[in-house]
């Protein structure tokens, strides 16, 4: 089949089971998985092969698989839809394709597929577990079945994102996830967090994605047209960037960029929008968290890489982006380094991790920044898949225990899994290693240090240095969370207990990890000392082919190189010492409230936004407006109109309208139907006689009088 | 090469004797062929149109497809309809069928 | 006077005398068999306009659907098919007095239509207008949707007509 | 081009100039030689025809473990002629209340439905008769000329007997030539024509058998209705109706309807071989000699008609309903499937290599009859569950 049409496909599958699954098979929980599990790997097949195909034509950048259909007529010329595989998404297809499957994978684990109904789950509720022959053992999610309809329609929109060729279907895209990040936030609506965090992050994104919107109009307005490759033509962008905004002196390229950058900042929870993520990992499982943290959120930032010409367009725009993306990294950073519940940590770390491609972009160091994007998604999903196993370990030792109040994902429950879950332990090293960039071996080491190197190379020293410290609190706090749950002795009776998980959920962590320490060998700069060179530098190559002008490769410069070596090892060995032997939450130094409670930001929030708009709906517009000025108005109406009509209906209704009007044209017409009566003899032959006699009379004098 | 007017006028001339046939016959079934004869006759338009315009546009057979869809679902149905008045009223002329009057 | 155009005279006459006999003759069966012969010489016209797919799918659709249904109709409908009483309504000649105008109209308005007397080109050297009848049919930006809202309209038709048809006894 | 590469043009030539010699007009000439080759097959195919009866009568014979006719002529070949001489001597009888002109229209009519056919038929790469661009589609035009033929029989002969049988038989018609007509896109999508010639040629490498053995089937069990052999004879079951829609017909007006339902088993026989068989194609043997080529051709008609015969003589006539359910229940819903997992396969697999195409199309059918066996099953296992009740069913699979 040709490429073209294969690209068309590809979103499909997921979608389909969706519906399969919400109509059809959602009675039977096997069923269900493996038609979501069928379609993941379908698309999965049809990204590979399109990969490769792509891998194999040589300067792809020119020529990409590409194809469109006329969708909306727009006046003189069509608003056109279609696909575009450019290196760009055939990379980022690449990783959305395999995490996507992995996680579709691991889930069937993860919600105990194969193990008893619960005896007193409810929708909504995580499972309690239920009793099997006297000791108690996990029992499946009530709503398996439903979950992955979720998770299909959410493959579906990162598929339709990734392979869209225009704004409008990436927007679709987005928005789809959007809604998939909140049914799977609220999964289990019942609980009220849960429900709080859902609504939290829909409104905290939408508030981006409307930015998004009207940057989208802004740019169809000006340059008429979504559609990549029409915008970044020189013509195009050119114009762009000469037309003034009129919005503090920004150029028209400018201000949209800034707004589409708003939107990711909403999308890949970047300060001040982060707030909706850590909330996020109320969500049910780790699997769900990962889907909308290590997946989704590079959605965000593979819209900036995207649309990354018009950024490059206006250096205001770009200093806002880096500077954002700069200080969100650190801050981020700092916060995890405070947090006790394995998942957050992995939330704050994503966004910092995050905020170091934004701030990569911000730079201009384009191809870094999808470096980045892509092997920071690998670990981060390997992260926390592995911290998903990790939990489901502890709760098998919860449920060893019966100890039901215990939080399986506090880390000071944990400690010393090493030994009882090896699989998961060293995956998670591995993953962890990646984060902070341990050197030379781990993916993450070559990204990052990619970025310092441009950070450096460009002269821009302040993100330079905040980049590095938050790379250091990064190693850091990996180091923290592998000494506090797998290092050391079993602090709880639970962690003793915790035991290794079955096979579909070790498979995705063993097969991430292996792209955790691969992915980043096709990135190596040719000038790097011994290494550079032996393999060539493919992924500059291939994913510098998608810009115009292809990005040179930077001379290599040893101090981000040493800077990067003395943080990632510093950090680590830091963050070893310190916790090596921490037992309780207590002798943990860092705890400083201001870290702890993520600097006020939800407090903060809530006083200067929510409660406003609370007084607003309910004190101003309730009580004052509605109730004071418009009943009143509308109580006064009441006795006027009254007044008027009685005098209407005397003087005017009654004696003209009903005896004239009404019983006359009444009287009138009962005069003329029983005289016409006859007429309708009820045979249908004659009633078209007759329209046919009338028509052709009609017709000749039309014909004979005004024609003629 | 026959010119366009003989088949214009063929099919206005079988119009004509479907109309006919539709406005005289007292048999319903009969009426029925009556429409027959005249969708026939639009149809031959149609294709006539498709042949002596430009052969390239196939909008005459596309809409003579059509006319032929059309007039299978119109004869199923009618002649349904007229079965079922038959087993109700045990008639089918047209005449008999007035409950529509007054 | 070319060869086409003495079979097309033939054939037309024949087919309008069958037409005509539609109408008109007593016995309803008659009446369907002449309108096969009718559908028949109409699907030849088809031929030599040559849309040679629409003459067959005539002949198939037509003649083997919808004559073999009014036959079906007339014989299920036997108590009026006897040749018993008059044929035609009391207004009759009203009926054939419009359509006799009707086709006055038509000829009329014909007669003063310039593009009257054009005559077909040739068709191109290998010319298939069945592919290309295809290919209008089902490509987007041809006929596509038409082509649906008609299977629609039968599966309708279908539904509706054994609905009608089916015996609530 | 001499007589043995291309017969048919070298005679036609060589009559045409005969004739232009004689000062024809040249057109007229043309038309004339036309009619002549036209005359010339359908002689051809009585010829066969009367052999045919003769062919029948020894199959059936042979499946009831009989001789057959065995007294006139070596292997009594001389009987066709026999039987034929009867019915021509035989009176000629007309039913009182009978419609003249329709009555004795019907078997003219059977017998032409069955000759147009051949029309269409390539009989050898250089011998078609008519190169027609939708003669796939034709087939089924000159099924709906039967279909009318056996209903004007049935009526006009003014008895009850023929008409019910008229009836049934239309009525089974009518419904199998939907299955039929989508087996017979089958090869129109693979050859991508609807041209019979066309179809033939693309069979070069592979017979469509292989690419869709059950469409193969299915077409056979569609023709054999359209037939109205058995099992699907319903419409002449001598128990109930005595001689279905040709009971009031004598001497040779039946007899045209007897050698017309021969006659058309043959044809269709040979459509099956053209349509999944490779027509007259035999691993490149047509090429040597259109008289090789008509050789096989008739060889595999004459098998495709065999196997008919081998169906009609082994099975039991069904029900009318049954038949009205198995067509429109089981046979149609399967047809289309099936039409629709080929034409997505042809789809899928569009520039495949060639084994893989095959494969994946076999497998297909293969895919789709399993499905449709199990659904069949299961439906009647819970009839038969209806009926006999749950137990014995139950011991009946132990």
């Amino acid at each position: 089949m040709a490429t073209e049409n294969l690209i068309w496909l590809l979103p499909l599958p997921p979608l389909l089971a969706f519906f399969l699954i919400v109509l059809f098979t959602n009675k039977n929980k096997a069923l269900s998985h493996s038609v979501a599990i069928g379609a993941a790997f379908l698309s999965w097949l049809g990204s590979m092969i399109v990969f490769i195909r792509a891998v194999g034509v040589e300067h792809f950048g020119e020529h990409p698989f590409a194809s469109s259909i006329n969708w909306l007529p727009t006046g003189d010329n069509w608003f056109k839809l279609g696909v575009l595989i450019d290196p760009l998404s055939a990379a980022v297809l690449f990783f959305v394709a395999w995490t996507v499957l992995m996680i579709f994978l691991y889930s069937v684990g993860y919600h105990n597929f194969g193990q008893p109904a619960g005896d007193h789950d409810h929708k909504g509720l995580p499972p309690h577990g239920a009793t099997l022959h006297g000791h108690s053992v996990p029992s499946i999610e009530p709503m398996y079945s439903r979950f992955f309809a979720f998770i299909g329609l959410f493959a579906f929109g990162m598929y339709t994102l990734v392979v869209s060729d225009n704004l409008l279907t990436l927007y679709v895209g987005w928005e789809i996830m959007g809604l998939c990040s909140y049914l799977l936030i609220g999964f289990w609506f019942a609980k009220p967090s849960a429900r709080n965090a859902a609504i939290k992050a829909f409104m905290t994104t939408r508030l981006g994605d409307v930015f998004m919107l009207l940057g989208i109009a802004f740019l169809y307005s000006s340059t008429g047209t979504l559609t990549y490759r029409e915008i970044f033509t020189e013509s195009t962008l050119h114009a762009l960037a000469t037309i003034p905004s009129g919005v503090f002196g920004l150029s028209a390229a400018g201000l949209i960029a800034l707004f589409l950058f708003i939107g990711t900042v909403g999308k890949s929870a970047q300060f001040p929008l982060h707030v909706w993520l850590p909330d996020a990992m109320e969500g049910p499982t780790p699997v769900s968290a990962m889907i909308h943290a290590a997946t989704m959120v590079s959605a965000g930032v593979y819209a900036v890489i995207r649309m990354f010409p018009l950024y490059s367009l206006d250096a205001k725009t770009m200093t806002i982006v880096a500077f954002i993306g700069a200080f969100t990294a650190i801050f981020a950073a700092t916060i995890a380094v405070a947090q006790n519940d394995i998942k957050r940590v992995l939330a704050f770390s994503t966004i910092s991790q995050l905020g170091y491609m934004i701030a990569a972009i911000g730079m201009g160091a384009y191809i870094a920044a999808v470096f980045h994007l892509i092997t920071h998604a690998f670990f981060k999903a390997l992260l926390f898949l592995g911290s998903g196993s990790v939990i489901h370990g502890m709760e098998h030792g919860v449920y060893h225990t019966g100890n039901h109040h215990l939080d399986p994902q506090d880390m000071f429950n944990m400690g010393g899994l090493r030994k009882k879950m090896p699989i998961t332990f060293w995956t998670f090293l591995i993953g962890g290693f990646a984060l902070s960039g341990f050197p030379i071996i781990t993916a993450g080491f070559w990204s990052k240090d990619e970025i310092l190197a441009d950070a450096f190379a460009n002269g821009h020293m302040a993100i330079f240095i905040t980049l590095a410290l938050a790379a250091f609190l990064t190693a850091f706090y990996t180091m923290r969370q592998i000494t506090l749950t797998f290092l050391g002795e079993p602090r709880t009776e639970e962690a003793k207990h915790a035991h290794e998980t079955n096979w579909t959920m070790t498979t995705p962590l063993v097969i991430l990890s292996v792209f955790a320490i691969g992915y980043g060998w096709v990135g190596i700069p040719e000038h790097f000392p011994l290494l550079g060179g032996l393999i060539p530098n493919w992924f500059h190559e291939f994913v510098g082919g998608t810009l115009a002008e292809h990005p040179e490769t930077l001379p290599f410069n040893v101090v981000p190189l040493l800077t990067s070596l003395v943080v990632a090892l510093g950090g680590l060995g830091l963050g070893w010492y310190i916790y090596r032997d921490v037992k309780t939450a207590e002798q943990d130094k860092l705890q400083f409230a201001l870290l702890k409670n993520k600097y006020y930001f939800d407090e903060i929030y809530d006083y200067l936004f929510i409660q406003p708009s609370i007084w607003f709906s309910e004190v101003f517009v309730s009580k004052w407006m509605d109730k004071g000025v418009i009943d009143g108005i509308l109580h006064l109406f009441g006795p006027a109109t009254g007044g008027i009509g009685a005098s209407i209906r005397n003087y005017f209704d009654v004696p003209f309208i009903n005896q004239f009007l009404g019983d006359g044209s009444a009287n009138s017409v009962y005069w003329i139907g029983k005289n016409l009566r006859p007429i309708q003899t009820g045979r249908i032959q004659q009633y078209l006689l007759l329209s046919l006699v009338v028509f052709s009379v009609v017709g000749g004098l039309i014909y004979i009088l005004l024609l003629a | 090469m026959i010119p366009l007017s003989w088949y214009l006028l063929f099919s206005a001339a079988l119009f004509s004797i479907g109309l006919f046939g539709v406005l005289s016959r007292r048999n319903a079934v009969a009426i029925l062929l009556g429409v027959e004869l005249m969708l026939n006759a639009i149809n031959v338009n149609l294709v006539a149109f498709w042949r002596y315009g430009d052969i390239a546009v196939m909008a005459g057979q596309v809409f003579a497809i059509i006319v032929f869809a059309v007039a299978a679902a119109e004869v199923s149905v009618g002649l349904a309809l007229v079965i079922s008045v038959y087993r109700r009223r045990n008639t089918v002329i047209a005449e008999d069928l007035d409950l529509l009057k007054w | 006077m070319t060869t086409e155009q003495i079979i097309f005279l033939i054939v037309a006459g024949a087919t309008l005398a069958a037409g005509l006999l539609v109408v008109t003759s007593r016995n309803l069966i008659h009446a369907a068999l002449w309108l096969v012969a009718t559908l028949f010489g109409v699907a030849i016209l088809y031929t030599l306009l040559n849309a040679g797919f629409i003459a067959v799918v005539q002949v198939v659709v037509y003649i083997g659907a919808i004559a073999i249904l009014f036959i079906f109709a007339v014989m299920l409908t036997r108590k009026d098919m006897r040749d018993s009483g008059p044929q035609h309504n009391k207004t009759w000649w009203l009926g054939a007095l419009v359509s006799l105008l009707t086709f006055g109209g038509l000829f009329a308005v014909l007669g003063q239509w310039s593009g009257l007397a054009k005559t077909g080109a040739e068709l191109p050297a290998g010319f298939d207008s069945v592919a290309a009848l295809g290919e209008a049919l089902t490509s987007a930006n041809g006929y596509v949707l038409p082509f649906e809202v008609a299977s629609v309209l039968l599966l309708a038709a279908m539904v509706g007509a054994v609905y009608l048809a089916f015996n609530k006894k | 081009m001499n007589f043995w590469t291309d017969p048919l043009k070298v005679a036609a030539d060589w009559l045409q100039g005969v004739f232009t010699s004689w000062g024809m007009n040249e057109v007229f000439a043309h038309v004339l030689v036309a009619f002549l080759g036209v005359l010339l097959l359908i002689t051809i195919l009585m010829v066969i025809d009367i052999f045919l009866v003769w062919i029948e009568r020894k199959v059936v014979a042979r499946f009831q473990d009989r001789i057959g006719p065995n007294r006139l002529g070596p292997f009594g070949l001389i009987q066709p002629f026999a039987d034929i001489i009867k019915l021509i001597i035989k009176e000629d009888t007309t039913p009182a209340g009978a419609d003249k002109v329709v009555y004795n229209l019907a078997p003219i009519l059977s017998m032409m439905s069955v000759l147009i056919i051949w029309s269409v038929v390539p009989i050898a790469p250089v011998i078609l008769s008519v190169n027609l661009n939708v003669g796939v589609l034709f087939l089924i035009a000159a099924g709906a000329i039967g279909t009318l033929s056996i209903i004007m029989a049935g009526w006009s002969s003014n008895n009850k007997f023929a008409l019910i049988g008229a009836f049934r038989q239309v009525a089974m018609m009518v419904a199998f030539e939907v299955p039929m007509l989508a087996m017979l896109l089958i090869p129109t999508i693979f050859a991508g024509s609807m041209n019979m010639n066309d179809i033939i040629q693309a069979q070069g490498g592979l017979w469509y058998f292989v690419l869709s053995p059950l469409g193969a089937l299915i077409f056979l069990v569609a023709i054999i209705a359209e037939l109205g052999r058995a099992p699907f004879d319903l419409s002449e079951g001598e128990s109930e109706l005595v001689a279905g829609f040709n009971i009031e017909y004598s001497g040779m007006k039946f007899g045209m309807f007897y050698a017309g339902e021969l006659l058309h088993a043959m044809t269709f026989g040979g459509i099956w071989g053209i349509l999944f068989f490779g027509g007259y194609r035999f691993f490149g043997l047509e090429q040597v000699s259109p008289f090789l080529a008509i050789a096989i051709f008739l060889f595999k008609a004459l098998l495709g008609y065999w196997v008919i015969m081998w169906v009609k003589y082994t099975m039991m006539r069904i029900r009318i309903d049954q038949m009205l359910v198995f067509n429109w229940v089981f046979l149609t819903p399967l047809s289309f499937a099936l039409l629709m997992v080929t034409a997505l396969m042809n789809a899928l697999l569009q520039g495949a290599p060639v084994w893989l195409y095959a494969a994946g199309m076999f497998l297909s059918n293969v895919v789709v009859a399993w499905i449709a066996l199990e659904v069949a099953r299961s439906v009647s296992r819970k009839e038969r569950q209806k009926v006999e009740g749950v137990a014995q069913v139950a011991e009946a699979h132990h």
